[in-house]
């Protein structure tokens, strides 16, 4: 399985489709989170996210592992965004590619659950009424 | 012993680094000595500690050659 | 919810990106099917697909009624291309974006299940031994 | 009546549009009348009828007016 990881301020879906792109697959899932310009009903201004981005990379690394042990997918991607985002701006893209479609929905869908779960980033909210949380 | 404080940790400590007093020997000590130096630590939902880029669990030794980070919960995505 | 639907002999995946971007959904999930370059490890030199477009197009939108029937997705891109496609090619692209990403992954995967198994469009593939099925 | 014929469908009669004899009233029946008289559709895992763009019981009338079309196993994506 190759994999693609990537911890930057600026990160594309393009450059994750690019990655996982193979004639000898017939399916990829692509999953993106964006910034959204409302938590709960809260108007938001932005985001910024912080990582450690050495562990990170690891336990990206770790998550990438476990895929390849459970289903058969040829590729993977998985890219996080850092620094200040704004809504509509790309924050994750975690994107699989293997032959078959039913386990690219799968793997991708463990892939970001996961990373959500215990790859070392944080985001702080910035709050158009002021707050910062 | 030198650690890394992130997210919220950082936000509570105020400091993104800080130097820890000789005699934690362990992960646990470690989290010991942290929520009794800083009781807001006690809101999060979790507290965990990384040794050398891994989660390390409470038994585990530390020493002053390692990098350790403190993990409040994570948030990414 | 908001639809495109789209049957032409060229599609790409940017511009289901572009139809479901919006700043209020945090989720997106995009499948692309793309022509393998092997079948069951024969080569495949191209495959044609056909169309029965207007019912095509009558069915596809039928899914995307399901699709709003069943989860809170804001916005669904379904295209389709027809004619002759090499390996690498874009076959499908399935999109959907929402406030939260479980949904949105339900929802793809079940709008591309349904697609293949209801939607009047016909493939032939052309391997490279001369046969055509 | 007019039918149009898609996919493997039209491979089997060599034609893309066809017209029917007179007395078909029904999408069964109508399926019979194609069962006879091309054999090797029964070879097909399914064989659907459209009726004005869209998927017909066999109970369901057809008359000349209709928009009428053979649709063999789907295999778009």
């Amino acid at each position: 399985m190759d994999v693609l990881l990537k911890i930057e301020t600026d990160i594309t879906i393009q450059e994750a489709l690019d990655f996982i792109h193979s004639p000898a697959c017939g399916g990829e899932v692509v999953f993106t989170g964006k910034v959204r310009n409302d938590t709960k009903g809260r108007s938001v201004d932005k985001l910024y996210y912080e990582a450690y981005k050495d562990m990170a990379l690891l336990e990206m690394q770790k998550i990438a592992d476990d895929v390849a042990r459970q289903w058969d997918i040829k590729k993977i991607a998985m890219l996080h965004a850092v620094g200040d985002k704004l809504p509509g701006e790309v924050a994750v893209v975690v994107a699989v590619s293997s032959v078959h479609r039913g386990i690219a929905f799968d793997a991708c869908e463990y892939a970001i659950d996961t990373l959500k779960a215990t790859v070392p980033i944080w985001k702080k909210e910035f709050f158009s009424d002021g707050e910062v949380k | 012993m030198n650690v890394m404080l992130f997210g919220v940790a950082k936000d509570i400590a105020g400091v993104a680094r800080m130097q820890l007093p000789e005699g934690i020997a362990t992960v646990g000590a470690l989290k010991a000595w942290l929520l009794a130096a800083y009781p807001a630590f006690e809101q999060l939902n979790s507290l965990m500690i990384a040794v050398n880029k891994a989660y390390a669990a409470d038994t585990q030794a530390v020493t002053t050659t390692d990098e350790i980070a403190i993990i409040p919960p994570v948030s990414g995505g």
